[in-house]
């Protein structure tokens, strides 16, 4: 194992580490409260009757969809550089599968 | 010698196919496409025409350089020299993406509109309406404003376009009559309508076209095309036998039935009776074909009634063997049956 | 191709991105996003067959509406979004090599995920007995084909996770095993997306009349 | 780097060899091979079909068995032949085209095979069960779930096995191609056939899972007593139906993308000439992929989904017209100006342009959704899609094969028997398939067992009958060539066509187990050619020779496969057998999770070749070379 001789002071380099791990840590915990947030309205709404049925299931849906995109680029980090293929790939798999959910849901009778 | 000639034999092949495509005939005009006898089956065959001609036209340019290509380009022998390494060209690519999409566009436009227009039952559902329903394997024509159900041959107006609700009983057939219009699936558990239209009276001949079991091939039917007076007179008579079929075969007359009759009741009523489970027999004796497809004769009757697994595999109706029904009263019952016709 | 293409970050001792330091590891990473493409139409098709299927052929009493329970539904929730949390900071943890933490928290998102799961086997049970089964309906193949697929998923995540934990007890973090940690709590989160729509179109909308 | 201590492992030889391989290069070959094995039980089927039909009321198949031969016909080539050959090349010559050891999952590799190959063989082992699947390739349900329809458990589950197994390799390829690349090979430098592989396996990873599902739900209704397609119980048949064509009509471009790739590799090599039209060609591909995912209702035209969506679908469909057009175009350009020469390969794939074009036009005329109604299930469709399949996919296979093999095997196929063996295929194709299209409109239903005379079909099946047997001739020549070659001493050279443009053909025959000695480096599109255009013999290279590491041989693979195909066969065999087929399943599943374990708990580093050795082959090669 070679050992690398740092060019910062250690704890110049430790510092800024940490700092860059609490503002990550930061921003986790705020997508954390994000999601728990959207469910819980989502919960309440329903629970509450709120919406007609015809409503009901565009706002689920969207609050569904926040979540989601939290979820993928938060805590699944699909944003980060070189992942070009990687969004290319969901973004086709997103696309068929919308196409699925709204032919079984439009086109049987 | 082979290299050259593979060039020759394309060239000499594609005119050829073309000639036969006109030569072969265009099949019997009970039975084909290319013979419309109805409105739907018209207007399809037109819009076929329109992208035969758009696809020939295509072909044609395609053959053209293709030839040429072939013909000029071989490497003669022992030339040995690179030809220019060419990367492309902008105004060809855009001639080939832009011509191509014009002519699907005089393509689609068609395509929509008839789409639309044969989609739209509503003129039909004034006229007539007729529950088609499909069975393993055989077809059930009720006419429901007019209290009347056939099987197995479907007897229409002619110049009237008729409403046809499609459903299954078991799996997915699919109906067609080439001569008078497109097919469309009977899907169990699912309605689907249609219309149909026949230009002139005459007998058309139905297929099955969705894979059904081991006798789909077999699930043939016919449409009777009549001129109005006669289709009412059908009907009528459709009615007052069916109705009279019914009385004489109530039970209260078992006295004065027949051998036929007999064996009929005994045998054949619990089933056909209905017309639900199996098709209805009231006008048997005026059809043209047994079991859909067989000789409309006594021998093939006899037959079919022995052993119906061995005509068409995996049909519902049960064999009458002998200790059912004596070689006596098989031939009772064939008579009777083919006996059974309007008037 | 070496282990080691990339150096270690000298504070933490191992590489930065520890999941995508080898070309192995890289393309452990990207394969399995693709498979995660894959899921997607996978899912999409067992919610499709859902949403034709919805309540058709169930009984009086056995409709959606009839059976879902809030309660459990959001505890269930609950459970498996927090799962989903725990999961990232065990990731955390495996970046700065804090092995103890990580392990901690992957301990803390399998209970979580069993808790998620028990759960799950309590509501079908209960559903059993009062009559809406996998064979009661369309309604019911349906629902138990969609929501059964996504516990399987869920008890696969277990044993994976828990096999990678105890082979790798004692291994500390290597560019090795890093990316089957990594893509392991890919694999986690994608579960936690299935169930936001499941208990989106299947619980809520189910609920409402 | 330094010194590696892990030793080179024992070779292993023989059957044993193959059985544990990882090297893409024989895995390839055995795709080929079990390729070639199916396309002849499916030929064979085709060729019962053909006989039954050959004229009116014919007795001899029954009814019963004509439906089994058409569904394992149908399964057998598409599943089975067409697209584990096509996958055999991606093995054999994707990794070589973009200057790769070896694809980025070998394990995985040899796994998506073996899975293929067992799915392949539990569905073909129905016919020793007296039950082969028989509602269509298609299995529309109910008649898929009706209790008499037993062979159709051999389909889902054989279907379902081999599928996991191409989803492998899809997965695999993509990332090969975006991970493994030589350095210079840019996206946009890559060769057209990677390129083709690359979009096809995409298809592969957002289409198989929805028939992944389709079969689960078949086999659930089947095997469990669910309800999907019950309407009695409130299921809705059409519901498989958008699951398998959801599948299905990717599927078939999952088919021909490869197929136009390897006629996009061919057609520069005799031509002499680049290709035409380069990043027109990789667009129309992408295009043609992604389309071909919006497309699918025109199977299902005449289900009665309504004009509106019938008419979307019908305007969709054309659109794909419009990229593949491109694709015949910039082909014909290529060859305009070239020097053209035609061996085998070459007269395969300018035999192709005109074939595939008349499947092309019949599938625009089918898209026509009113047309359709005419059209659906009746024999036109069968013109349609084996003009585009025969005259698409197999010639491209065979043209594959002839320009390929010398790469794969070392050897040569015959060209005179070759070039009677094309034009074998060719006429009998066109005249098995040209006449059918008349069946069609003159109205005959297709999947019919028998039909009756007078109905004006006689001449045009016999016809038909008698082209069918112009192929199956034509085949047997191919097998006995293809034995005479493997059989012959004679070893073909470096670059066997003279004019090679890519990567592969820089490579020694036969191909090191490494691959390249060292890294090429890539210097732009058809790289091989450049540099020999600059004088040079062979390609410059990225990195000095060093030590190369190499995955191990696994024979877990090969268990993992035969215990999903016991367990498979266990849950068929459960309804007739009961206890004993259970406890098979269980015995197969146990097997492959303990693989699995197994594979989860060693770790495997692999060896390294050490560079002395790879020094030693350099320098035997260079004196080869120089002889
Ligand atoms: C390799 C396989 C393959 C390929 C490439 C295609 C290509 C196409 N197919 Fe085909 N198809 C099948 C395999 C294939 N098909 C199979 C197996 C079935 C039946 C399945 C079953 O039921 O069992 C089927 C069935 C099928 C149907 C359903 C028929 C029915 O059941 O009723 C339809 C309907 O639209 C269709 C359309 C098309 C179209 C528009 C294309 C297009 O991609 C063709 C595009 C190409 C060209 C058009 C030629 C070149 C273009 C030009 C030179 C440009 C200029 C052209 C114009 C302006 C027209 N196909
Ligand atoms: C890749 C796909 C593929 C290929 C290559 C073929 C190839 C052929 N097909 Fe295929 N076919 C389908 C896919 C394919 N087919 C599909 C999907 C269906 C629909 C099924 C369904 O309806 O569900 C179908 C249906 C189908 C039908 C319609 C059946 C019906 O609807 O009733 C017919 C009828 O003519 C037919 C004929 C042929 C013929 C003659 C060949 C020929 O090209 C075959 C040529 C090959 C040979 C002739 C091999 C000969 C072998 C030997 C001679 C053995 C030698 C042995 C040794 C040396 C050991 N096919
Ligand atoms: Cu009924 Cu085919
Ligand atoms: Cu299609």
């Amino acid at each position: 194992m070679e050992k690398h001789e740092p060019q910062l002071t250690r704890n110049q380099v430790e510092l800024e580490l940490k700092a860059d791990r609490s503002r990550e840590m930061q921003l986790q915990l705020t997508s954390f409260a994000l999601m728990i947030f959207l469910t819980l309205i989502a919960f309440g709404a329903v629970m509450a009757e709120l919406m007609p049925h015809w409503a009901a299931g565009g706002f689920l849906i969207i609050m569904a969809i926040v979540q989601v995109y939290l979820q993928l680029y938060m805590f699944m980090h699909m944003n980060n550089k070189g992942n070009t293929w990687v969004k290319v790939m969901m973004a086709l798999g997103i696309f068929v599968a919308l196409t699925i959910v709204a032919t079984l849901r439009l086109l049987i009778w | 010698m082979v290299v050259k000639k593979s060039g020759k034999m394309l060239f000499r092949l594609l005119p050829i196919g073309l000639m036969a495509l006109l030569l072969s005939g265009c099949g019997i005009p009970e039975l084909s496409a290319l013979q419309p006898r109805g409105e739907g089956a018209q207007m399809q065959l037109e819009i076929i025409k329109l992208s035969l001609w758009v696809m020939l036209f295509v072909l044609a340019i395609v053959a053209v350089i293709y030839i040429y290509v072939l013909m000029k380009f071989r490497r003669k022998a022992g030339d040995n020299t690179v030809p220019k390494q060419v990367e492309g060209n902008h105004t060809l690519e855009i001639i080939w993406t832009v011509i191509p999409i014009l002519l699907l566009v005089v393509l689609a436009v068609p395509t929509i509109k008839t789409t639309v227009e044969l989609a739209d039952a509503k003129e039909a559902k004034k006229n007539e309406v007729i529950n088609v329903t499909a069975n393993l394997y055989w077809w059930e024509f009720e006419y429901p404003d007019k209290g009347v159900s056939t099987g197995q041959e479907l007897v229409i107006p002619v110049g009237k376009r008729v409403a046809v609700n499609l459903t299954s009983k078991d799996v997915i057939h699919s109906f067609w009559v080439p001569a008078l219009s497109g097919k469309t699936d009977t899907n169990p558990g699912l309605d689907n309508e249609m219309w149909l239209q026949a230009q002139e009276a005459g007998t058309y001949y139905g297929k099955c076209a969705e894979l059904c079991g081991p006798s789909h091939a077999l699930m043939d039917f016919k449409v009777i095309a009549l001129e109005q007076d006669d289709y009412d007179a059908w009907l009528k008579d459709m009615k007052s036998a069916k109705e009279a079929e019914t009385k004489q075969l109530d039970a209260k007359n078992k006295k004065n039935w027949t051998t036929g009759e007999q064996v009929y009741a005994q045998n054949c009523l619990s089933c056909h009776g209905g017309g639900k489970v199996a098709p209805s027999l009231t006008n048997f004796g005026d059809r043209q074909r047994i079991a859909g497809y067989l000789d409309h004769d006594k021998e093939n009757l006899e037959k079919w009634i022995r052993n119906p697994q061995k005509e068409k595999q995996g049909t519902k109706m049960p064999g009458f063997s002998e200790d059912k029904i004596s070689d006596e009263e098989l031939s009772e019952l064939a008579d009777y049956l083919l006996d059974k016709k309007l008037q | 191709m070496g282990h080691h293409s990339v150096p270690n970050n000298p504070i933490t001792g191992i590489p930065d991105h520890v999941e995508k330091a080898t070309l192995e590891g890289k393309n452990k990473y990207v394969a399995f996003w693709f498979f995660l493409g894959g899921e997607t139409t996978l899912f999409a098709s067992l919610f499709g067959t859902y949403i034709g299927l919805h309540n058709s052929g169930a009984k009086e009493g056995l409709r959606s509406y009839d059976i879902f329970e809030m309660g459990l539904v959001f505890i269930m929730t609950m459970l498996l979004l927090t799962s989903s949390l725990t999961s990232v900071l065990a990731m955390m943890a495996m970046k700065r090599n804090d092995v103890k933490k990580m392990k901690m928290w992957l301990i803390i998102t399998l209970a979580l995920g069993l808790g998620f799961l028990s759960g799950e086997i309590y509501e079908f049970n209960h559903y059993y007995h009062i009559g809406h089964t996998f064979t009661s309906s369309a309604f019911g193949s349906a629902f138990y084909t969609l929501v059964g697929f996504h516990g399987a998923h869920v008890l696969f995540g277990l044993l994976w996770i828990s096999t990678l934990l105890i082979r790798n007890w004692n291994r500390g973090i290597t560019v090795v095993n890093a990316p089957k940690y990594y893509v392991s709590s890919l694999y986690w989160h994608f579960i936690d997306v299935v169930w936001v729509f499941i208990f989106s179109v299947v619980y809520l909308m189910g609920m409402v009349k | 780097m330094g010194t590696h201590t892990m030793g080179m492992p024992k070779k292993k030889t023989g059957i044993m060899d193959w059985l544990t391989t990882v090297d893409h290069k024989k895995i390839g070959v055995l795709y080929i091979i079990s390729g070639l094995f199916f396309l002849l039980v499916g030929g064979v089927e085709a060729l019962m079909i053909r006989f039954q039909l050959i004229k009116p009321m014919n007795d001899f198949v029954s009814g019963e068995l004509f439906n089994q031969l058409i569904t394992m016909h149908g399964t057998t080539m598409i599943f089975l032949a067409a697209m584990p050959m096509l996958i055999g090349y991606m093995n054999a010559a994707v990794p070589l085209q973009i200057g790769a050891r070896d694809v980025a999952f070998p394990f995985l590799n040899a796994l998506g095979f073996w899975l293929f190959f067992f799915g392949g063989v539990l569905l073909n082992l129905s016919w020793f069960f007296g039950a082969a699947p028989n509602a269509g390739w298609t299995a529309y349900a109910p008649l898929s779930t009706v209790p008499e329809s037993l062979g159709v458990d051999f389909y889902s589950l054989g279907l379902q096995i081999s599928g996991f197994g191409t989803l492998m390799g899809g997965i695999n390829f993509l990332v090969t191609i975006l991970n493994m690349r030589a350095p210079g090979m840019k996206l946009m430098r890559m060769p057209l056939f990677t390129w083709t592989a690359f979009v096809a396996s995409a298809l592969i990873v957002f289409a198989f899972p929805p028939l992944t599902v389709g079969l689960f739900l078949l086999t659930f209704e089947r095997l469990f007593g669910a309800h999907f397609f019950d309407p009695a119980a409130g299921g809705n048949i059409v519901i498989w139906e958008h699951l398998f064509w959801i599948f299905g009509h990717p599927e078939v471009y999952i088919l021909i993308l490869p197929a136009f790739g390897i006629f996009s590799e061919i057609i520069p090599t005799f031509a002499r000439k680049r290709l035409f039209g380069y990043t027109t060609m990789v667009f129309a591909t992408m295009l043609i992929g992604f389309l071909g995912f919006m497309v699918w209702v025109h199977h299902m035209f005449t289900v009665g989904l309504g004009p509106v969506a019938n008419a979307i679908f019908a305007v969709a469909t054309m659109a794909i017209a419009v990229p593949t057009g491109v694709k015949i175009f910039n082909w014909l350009f290529t060859l305009w100006g070239g020097k053209l020469t035609f061996p085998v390969a070459m007269l395969y794939s300018v035999a192709f342009i005109p074939s595939f074009l008349v499947g092309g036009m019949t599938g625009v005329m089918l898209s026509v959704a009113p047309a359709d109604y005419q059209y659906h299930d009746s024999y036109f469709v069968v013109a349609h899609f084996h003009y585009v399949i025969v005259g698409g996919v197999v010639f491209g296979l065979f043209a594959g094969l002839y320009y390929w093999f010398p790469l794969m095997f070392g050897k040569q196929l015959n060209e005179f028997w070759g070039k009677i063996q094309f034009w074998l295929f060719f006429i009998g194709f066109h005249l098995t398939f040209f006449p059918q299209h008349i069946l069609g409109l003159t109205g005959m239903p297709r999947r019919v067992f028998t039909y009756l005379p007078n109905q004006g079909w006689e001449t045009m099946n016999l016809l038909s009958s008698i082209g069918a047997a112009f192929m199956g001739v034509s085949t047997i020549v191919l097998v006995v060539s293809i034995v005479a070659a493997l059989m012959s001493k004679e070893y073909v050279k470096r670059d066997v066509w003279g004019d090679g443009r890519t990567l592969e053909w820089t490579l020694p025959v036969p191909t090191p187990e490494y691959n390249f000695a060292q890294i090429p480096l890539v210097k732009g599109l058809d790289t091989y050619w450049l540099e020999k255009m600059a004088g040079n013999k062979t390609v410059s290279v990225s990195e000095e020779v060093g030590d190369i590491h190499m995955p191990n041989n696994s024979i877990l693979p090969f268990v993992m496969s035969v215990g999903l195909f016991l367990a498979g066969l266990g849950f068929i065999l459960r309804l007739d057998y009961g206890t004993v087929g259970l406890i098979i399943a269980l015995i197969g599943l146990a097997m492959t999770l303990f693989a699995m374990f197994l594979r989860s708990w060693i770790d495997d580093e692999g060896y390294y070749i050490p560079k002395a050795e790879i020094e030693k082959d350099l320098r035997l090669e260079a004196e080869k070379e120089a002889k």
